[in-house]
């Protein structure tokens, strides 16, 4: 289902070495790009739980960018190769839960890349406004009961009680 | 192992041998090559110069023909024709308007060819990395050794390198091991990658005699007998202008030019007429002679440095260094 | 003397296994007898709804409430249940985090109507029937509970004061719950009465640093019985499961499954542990760690999410219904209780 | 207790306000954000003007938590820091929002950029709410400092911080130092004599009191941290008593044993088996080299320990090891050359009169193997043309992409000695002349005078296969002219190939022992590329020279001075502070599981065998928070970066897609004793 009108709300975890100083560099050569993500800075691509993204998920985000520095540029030396094998499981568990694969991204974005980030963030956007909302918590299915029709059925309860008495 | 087979004109007349040798390895090393059905020319070098939808159309029925014959792999010997496949192939995925147009005229004769469904392979590469050097050695029954080689691989096949060139493009080296393999000894030879010359004779012979000079000159002073060839194109170029290279040079080549798989048949032991031997410009019979020549050479114990020889010492192939 | 404290205990979506657990702590029942009025228990002595409804709030001192929420009468029982109980205990995996049950949150009503009333080889059920939340009688209107979509923790249907863990709980742990109700000596509102650490830390394996090249499933390799399961490349859940157990399944070369759930703060069991496999694993070349994991873990959500799945963030997988409501699934009765 | 926040946009000029309605945002922030207590928005927070304003808010209003909408916190996260801390509040309950980099620039729609501001506030709000109060802790610096790599990088920094007063260790893994720079020969542009400038230094170093010189030795392991490093350094044994030797060299005299020295000479000149890399080495003692060495080979021979006036010479000797704590560390372990082989077309070891750069600094070098004289491989024919080849290994994507820096120079020095010393006629082939630096432009200029010949245009090819009578029994180099825009084919005596720098074989290794981190190329990493060029990511490890990148001898000097200025600093304050955005474990939770253990590339993370369970050592994090999404049992907290902090900014950052979710907030929390 696409929906021309609908505006993808994008969660991006920036690392604060490389992809964070690439967004700031988008910034300064003043690249345009979609205005759908909405960024947290985290010290590394490491640190992104994969709570965090699940988390986002539930909370209404309709996805989710993770971006660091390159493989083996990373400024923690080699923890962004966790990022990728933790990308790598959590993408296959989401499958499992049904969300598609572009709603999650992995994308590298050394401090000098701001077009490349910009435009990957605008791929992204595409992409995620072509698969509509997600919106999980509308699969939850709420309460069925009102405290009016809690109180109803105690009275058929007591009615259906004196009946059979 | 099965292929579809793409020879290529020349294979049934110029380069003759070339076919026939093939044919000759193919059964003990059993590879498996099923002819294109109705497959035409590749348009050669020139035509894509001339019109290039034409030229793209005319190969684009050959790969359309191999894929729907239901090849993965379409193998070819000619390194022109393996050029023109290849490019068709991959210009086709990579130019949206170029696969449209060259569908349309395709369409035409009820065909079409989506690019990437077939993979476009020189025999070489087969020989090499499909069967490979040790199962070709058990078949070797009569080492060619005492023969000095130069492995001539000409300019078609190594450029423009396509995604993945199944050897170093700028200088390969699969021939070399083959012919090791065979028992010959391989020459140092820069000019491995060089243009023969293609269709110059044609046109300009000064130019055409100059490159062919060039590649049979470095040949001649590394001490090759003869040079191996990978492609007709080339074969006839410096088989059949040597004489005039000669007579304008004022050298006295006589360098016979094989195909590598002609060398493979004489090392399995097939005979002189299998592999279309004496066909040849340049008789390779005188040459030939030297098979099972070669000399134990005592390997020399590295010579002390005599007094007051000034000569700097060559740079030798660093070991990776190691530290710590 | 005093009047005894009023003990309720309910089933809703479980196996009852839970059941079996409290009584499973042997004479020490006699001991929760002796301090408890049991007010409730359909599992193991007569009762009516009615009688329940007849309590006045906050009647019953503590409610022992095991099983998810799969139906609108579960649902009914819960909110009832809380409105007369002072304390209200999700006791067990199933009311705690959804456990098994909850697996059926990654399919829909309509898919496991299918497999359970046409589907199965055991069932015969030539006409198709299936339950319908009203039938109608010579005597009158009969009807059924609601069955949801999803089915629902405790804490996602009605508050909830305490949580015991386990599928299910060890006897001791439950002995350990009541006589801390019993002493009130109970930890904060909210909190799941357990072990602060993980089942590594009962675990008698030796442990050392974790590379993991391949993962195993249990039947592929004879674990070596004192190295850590999780090194050999078993999927092991102990590393991220609540402590409790005494590391029943390690110990006689098992890997925990965890049933126990997450410890205090985790959010998502199955994330959780997601991330520590996920950052174990022996390779940087993307293509490799992809068939690690495709190869050694064909089921991530029923291998991470065994219990967690209904309690976890996400809940359930994408509902192709599209969370349809009862409402428009089925008329608007509500009165199939 | 509820946080007072205040929020404070910035317009920034028109930068911001121009795109974002910076007005409404703070109203907005206020009306609808629990907590916010002040919000304004304000023409330059930055200015000292705005910062008072922060400060003055705190004090009247009693804020505890501050909000900053403005630019990206790299530039002004200190400045609010700070003006927070002059108002007494911790400087971490400050958070900012960059709405500049990553809105007003970036968004086009205004509408959409306010919006996509107010979520970036909002984030930020919630997140303040929770950051906890963090000092920064103090350690001691320890005066030493440890230079590893004695090429001239290594030397000027030593020599600054010996000359400072305070003690230095120099490392070089070689018998001497000097580096690449005693290979050569001049120095452009000023063509002084490479080893008339660099002795003095080498010999200061020896004499220096406050300099500890380690030649021939390499450091085999690196822990502790900033002001408190421990370091063990493996001293190769040398086979000559260092204490006995007074470098009077019979040794090498008399040694029967002579191979082609591939280190210094490059693989052009001989060296002894037992050996000092040139004449001028400092330390003077030699080194025997094992693989070379009859007696070690066959057991015979000693005939250096029989010529040794001072039985120096010890067969017996062993590699000692020796361990040091310094407060600081200088990596300036330089670069190795490209290895031309793998350019099999320029013809580099099969044609004899194909040179590389560093061949031929030892060649016109008068202390090298010819001494001096410029001449073909067999040693007495000088060159009557000489072609020099550039970016061979440079600026080719089959091998190095980058710029070598030298190498234009280099070959304009070259030219010049080629034309003073034979009268050859010199012709380089380049891409692009870059002489771009202090009187390089000028030498450029000289040298056309001086009449050498330039083609524009990369070398296809070079060999010896002659096609005309002339090119007989020459080196043909054949190149596109690109100006003249025709193929020409030059025959030359002697072509030098300008071979790329390249990181040191072992860079990784290193700077996994060092625990730093390199480009894709291999290069070490600094921390800022402008504005902190001389350390890196670990604090108390800096670089100097080319590990960090292709640079000339003034540049190289230079950094190796600031490396050591900058340590100076920390020495004389005597003690630094440590960022306390570190990861902590919770004893009572961590079940010792070693899940993180190996995750941890600076060891911060330690198992403690008998508690059974890991612990963070505060010093040697430096908060990259892996361990802390790794660990499975949530034991472990990334200060400032906690869940409970990210988990408030994600809420707060969609906050507009809340009512599609109002059951989230109840999921999985502990719901308290309602219903009662």
């Amino acid at each position: 289902m696409t929906d021309q009108t609908f505006e993808p709300k994008i969660i991006a975890f920036l690392c604060n070495w490389c992809s964070y100083r690439a967004a700031d560099m988008a910034g300064t050569a003043r690249i345009k790009y979609n205005p759908n993500i909405r960024t947290i800075r985290v010290m590394c691509s490491g640190r992104v739980d994969p709570i965090f993204v699940m988390k986002a998920f539930a909370l209404g985000a309709d996805g989710v960018m993770i971006a660091g520095c390159h493989p083996g540029e990373c400024h923690y030396i080699e923890q962004n190769y966790k990022t990728m094998r933790r990308y790598e499981l959590l993408k296959h568990t989401l499958r499992a839960f049904g969300i598609e694969d572009h709603r999650l991204r992995l994308q590298w974005a050394s401090a000098a890349e701001g077009a490349l980030l910009a435009k990957a963030i605008d791929e992204m956007t595409e992409q995620v406004r072509a698969l509509g909302p997600l919106n999980w918590s509308q699969y939850w299915g709420s309460d069925e009961f009102d405290e009016a029709t809690f109180e109803k059925i105690a009275l058929e309860h007591a009615e259906a009680l004196e009946v059979s008495a | 192992m099965r292929y579809g087979y793409y020879p290529g004109c020349s294979l049934s007349h110029s380069a003759k041998p070339y076919g026939d040798s093939i044919q000759s390895i193919r059964t003990p090393l059993d590879i498996e090559l099923k002819e294109v059905e109705d497959w035409n020319c590749c348009g050669a070098t020139e035509y894509v110069a001339l019109n290039k939808t034409a030229a793209f159309a005319l190969v684009g029925r050959n790969l359309a023909l191999g894929s729907q014959e239901g090849f993965e792999t379409l193998v070819t010997p000619c390194s022109a024709c393996y050029l023109n496949l290849k490019k068709t192939d991959h210009y086709m995925g990579k130019f949206k308007d170029l696969d449209k147009k060259t569908n349309e005229a395709l369409a035409a004769g009820g065909l079409s060819y989506k690019p990437g469904s077939l993979k476009v392979r020189h025999m070489l590469d087969i020989v090499v990395n499909d069967i490979g050097f040790d199962k070709i050695r058990e078949h070797v029954t009569r080492p060619l050794e005492g023969l000095k080689v130069a492995s001539y691989y000409g300019c078609l096949i190594v450029r423009p390198e396509f995604e993945e060139f199944f050897d170093d493009p700028e200088l390969p080296t699969h021939m070399d091991k083959l012919m090791e393999t065979l028992g010959a000894e391989v020459v140092d030879f820069s000019m491995k990658t060089h243009c023969c010359g293609g269709h110059m004779p044609q046109i300009s012979t000064d130019t055409a005699y100059s490159l062919i000079y060039g590649i049979l000159n470095e040949a001649q002073k590394n001490g090759a007998d003869l040079l191996v060839t990978i492609c007709p194109m080339c074969q006839l170029n410096l088989d059949a202008y040597q004489a005039q290279v000669n007579k304008q040079y004022k050298t006295k080549f006589n360098l016979p030019i094989l195909y590598f798989t002609q060398m493979m048949g004489l090392a399995f032991g097939a005979s002189e007429k299998e592999l279309g031997l004496g066909k040849e410009f340049v008789q390779a019979a005188p040459a030939l002679k030297k098979i099972g020549t070669a000399v134990e050479k005592a390997q020399e114990k590295p010579k002390r440095r005599k007094r007051g020889d000034k000569t700097l010492p060559m740079p030798q192939k660093k070991v990776e260094v190691k530290y710590g | 003397m005093t009047e005894k404290a009023k003990l309720a205990l309910y089933w809703a979506a479980s196996c009852g296994g839970c059941e079996i657990a409290v009584l499973g702590i042997d004479d020490k029942i006699l001991k929760v007898d002796e301090a408890f009025e049991i007010v409730f228990w359909p599992c193991v002595m007569d009762g009516k709804v009615r009688d329940v409804e007849n309590l006045a709030d906050g009647e019953i001192d503590v409610c022992l409430f095991n099983g998810g929420i799969r139906t609108s009468e579960q649902e009914y029982m819960a909110k009832l249940l809380r409105k007369k109980s002072k304390v209200l205990v999700a006791f067990g995996s199933c009311a705690h985090e959804g456990c098994i049950p909850g697996l059926a949150n990654l399919s829909n009503r309509k898919e496991i109507f299918q497999i359970s009333y046409h589907d199965t080889p055991s069932t015969v059920n030539p006409e198709g029937i299936e339950p319908q939340t009203e039938t109608e009688t010579p005597n009158g209107t009969l009807h059924l509970p609601f069955f949801y979509d999803t089915l629902k923790t405790l804490d996602q249907t009605v508050p909830v004061d305490y949580y015991v863990p386990g599928c299910p709980p060890e006897a001791d742990r439950i002995w350990d719950a009541i006589s801390a109700i019993l002493e009130q000596n109970l930890p904060a509102p909210g909190s799941v009465i357990g072990a602060k650490s993980t089942v590594c830390d009962t675990c008698p394996r030796t442990r050392s640093e974790k590379k993991i090249k391949k993962f195993y499933r249990t039947w592929e390799i004879i674990p070596d019985p004192d190295i850590c399961l999780l090194e050999q490349g078993i999927i092991c859940a102990g590393v991220a499961t609540r402590a409790g157990c005494g590391a029943l399944c390690p110990s006689v070369n098992s890997p925990c499954i965890g049933c126990y759930g997450p410890t205090d703060g985790v959010e998502d069991f199955g994330a959780r542990l997601l991330s520590a496999l996920a950052s174990v694993i022996d390779s940087d070349d993307p293509e490799e760690i992809q068939r690690i994991i495709e190869d050694g873990m064909p089921d991530p959500a029923g291998t991470l999410y065994r219990f967690g799945l209904a309690g976890g963030l996400l809940r359930r997988n994408i509902l192709q219904t599209n969370g349809q409501k009862k409402s428009q699934a089925m008329g608007s009765t509500v009165s199939e209780v | 207790m509820a946080e007072r926040v205040g929020v404070y946009v910035c317009h920034c000029g028109s930068n911001i306000a121009g795109t974002v309605d910076v007005e409404n945002v703070a109203t907005w922030a206020k009306d609808n954000i629990d907590g916010v207590v002040v919000s304004r928005d304000y023409q330059f927070m930055c200015s000292s003007l705005g910062q008072e304003l922060i400060e003055e808010d705190i004090k009247n209003e009693n804020l505890n938590r501050i909000v900053v909408a403005a630019c990206s916190p790299h530039l002004h996260e200190k400045t609010f820091r700070r003006a927070c801390s002059n108002a007494g509040l911790n400087p971490y309950f400050m958070q900012m929002a960059s709405i500049r980099e990553q809105v007003s620039w970036v968004t086009t729609d205004k509408s959409a950029a306010t919006q996509k501001a107010k979520a970036l506030i909002s984030g930020a709000i919630h997140r303040v709410q929770l950051h906890e109060e963090l000092t920064p802790s103090k350690v001691n610096v320890t005066p030493t400092t440890l230079v590893v790599g004695g090429g001239i990088a290594g030397i000027q920094a030593a020599i600054e911080l010996a000359d400072a007063g305070y003690p230095v260790y120099l490392v070089e893994r070689e018998p001497s130092i000097g580096g690449h720079m005693a290979q050569f020969d001049k120095t452009f542009p000023t063509l002084d004599c490479a080893a008339c400038i660099l002795t003095p230094k080498m010999s200061d170093v020896d004499a220096h009191e406050n300099i500890t010189l380690m030649s021939y030795s390499e450091v085999e392991e690196v822990t502790g941290f900033v002001g408190n490093f421990h370091v063990k350094i493996r001293k190769k044994a040398r086979y000559v008593n260092e204490a006995d030797c007074t470098g009077c060299g019979i040794c090498i005299e008399k040694c029967p044993k002579s191979i082609v020295d591939d280190v210094f000479e490059t693989g052009i000149g001989y060296r002894k088996a037992v050996y000092r890399p040139f004449p001028q080495a400092v330390p003077k003692y030699p080194v025997i080299d094992t693989e070379s060495c009859i007696y070690f080979d066959t057991g015979k021979c000693k005939a250096c320990e029989k010529f040794c006036p001072t039985d120096a010479i010890d067969f017996e000797q062993k590699d000692t090891f020796i361990e040091l704590d310094v407060g600081n560390i200088i990596l300036a372990t330089g670069y190795d050359m490209f290895d031309a082989f793998k350019i099999p077309q320029y013809g580099y070891g099969r044609l004899p009169n194909v040179y590389t750069n560093l061949e031929f600094e030892r060649l016109c070098n008068a202390a090298g193997p010819t001494e001096g004289n410029i001449v073909l491989r067999d040693g007495v024919t000088k060159p009557e043309s000489v072609a020099i080849v550039h970016c061979v290994g440079s600026r080719d994507k089959n091998h190095n992409p980058y710029c070598s820096a030298v190498c234009c120079m280099a070959a304009l020095k070259f030219g010049h000695l080629v034309m003073e010393k034979t009268g050859a006629d010199v012709t380089s082939c380049y891409i692009d002349m870059r002489p771009t630096f202090k009187n390089y432009e000028e030498f450029y200029d000289r040298l056309m005078d001086e009449g050498m010949n330039f083609i524009r245009g990369k070398v296809a090819e070079i060999t010896d296969n002659a096609l005309t009578p002339e090119e007989e029994g020459k080196v043909i180099v054949q190149v596109e002219d690109t100006l003249a825009g025709k193929i020409r084919r030059l025959p030359v005596d002697m072509v030098i190939l300008m071979s790329a720098m390249e990181p040191k074989a072992d860079a990784r290794d290193t700077a996994l022992k060092f625990g730093i981190s390199c480009s894709m190329d291999g290069w070490f990493t600094e921390r800022h590329p402008k504005l902190d060029p001389v350390a890196t990511m670990t604090d108390g490890i800096f670089i100097a020279g080319v590990c960090q990148g292709p640079k000339d001898i003034p540049d190289t000097v230079a950094q190796g001075a600031a490396a050591a200025a900058r340590i100076q600093g920390m020495i004389s304050r005597g003690e630094v502070e440590i960022e306390p955005i570190v990861a902590s474990i919770d004893p009572g939770t961590c079940s010792g599981c070693r899940i993180c253990n190996n995750l941890c590339p600076f060891n911060a993370i330690d198992y403690l065998e008998e508690e059974g369970i890991s612990e963070v050592n505060a010093a040697l994090c430096k908060g990259c928070g892996t361990c802390v999404s790794a660990c499975p049992a949530g034991a472990i907290t990334g200060a400032h970066f906690n869940n409970q902090q990210i988990y408030a900014e994600l809420d707060g950052l969609l906050f507009d897609a809340a009512e599609t979710r109002e059951s989230v907030e109840a999921a999985g929390q502990p719901a308290g004793v309602q219903g009662r």
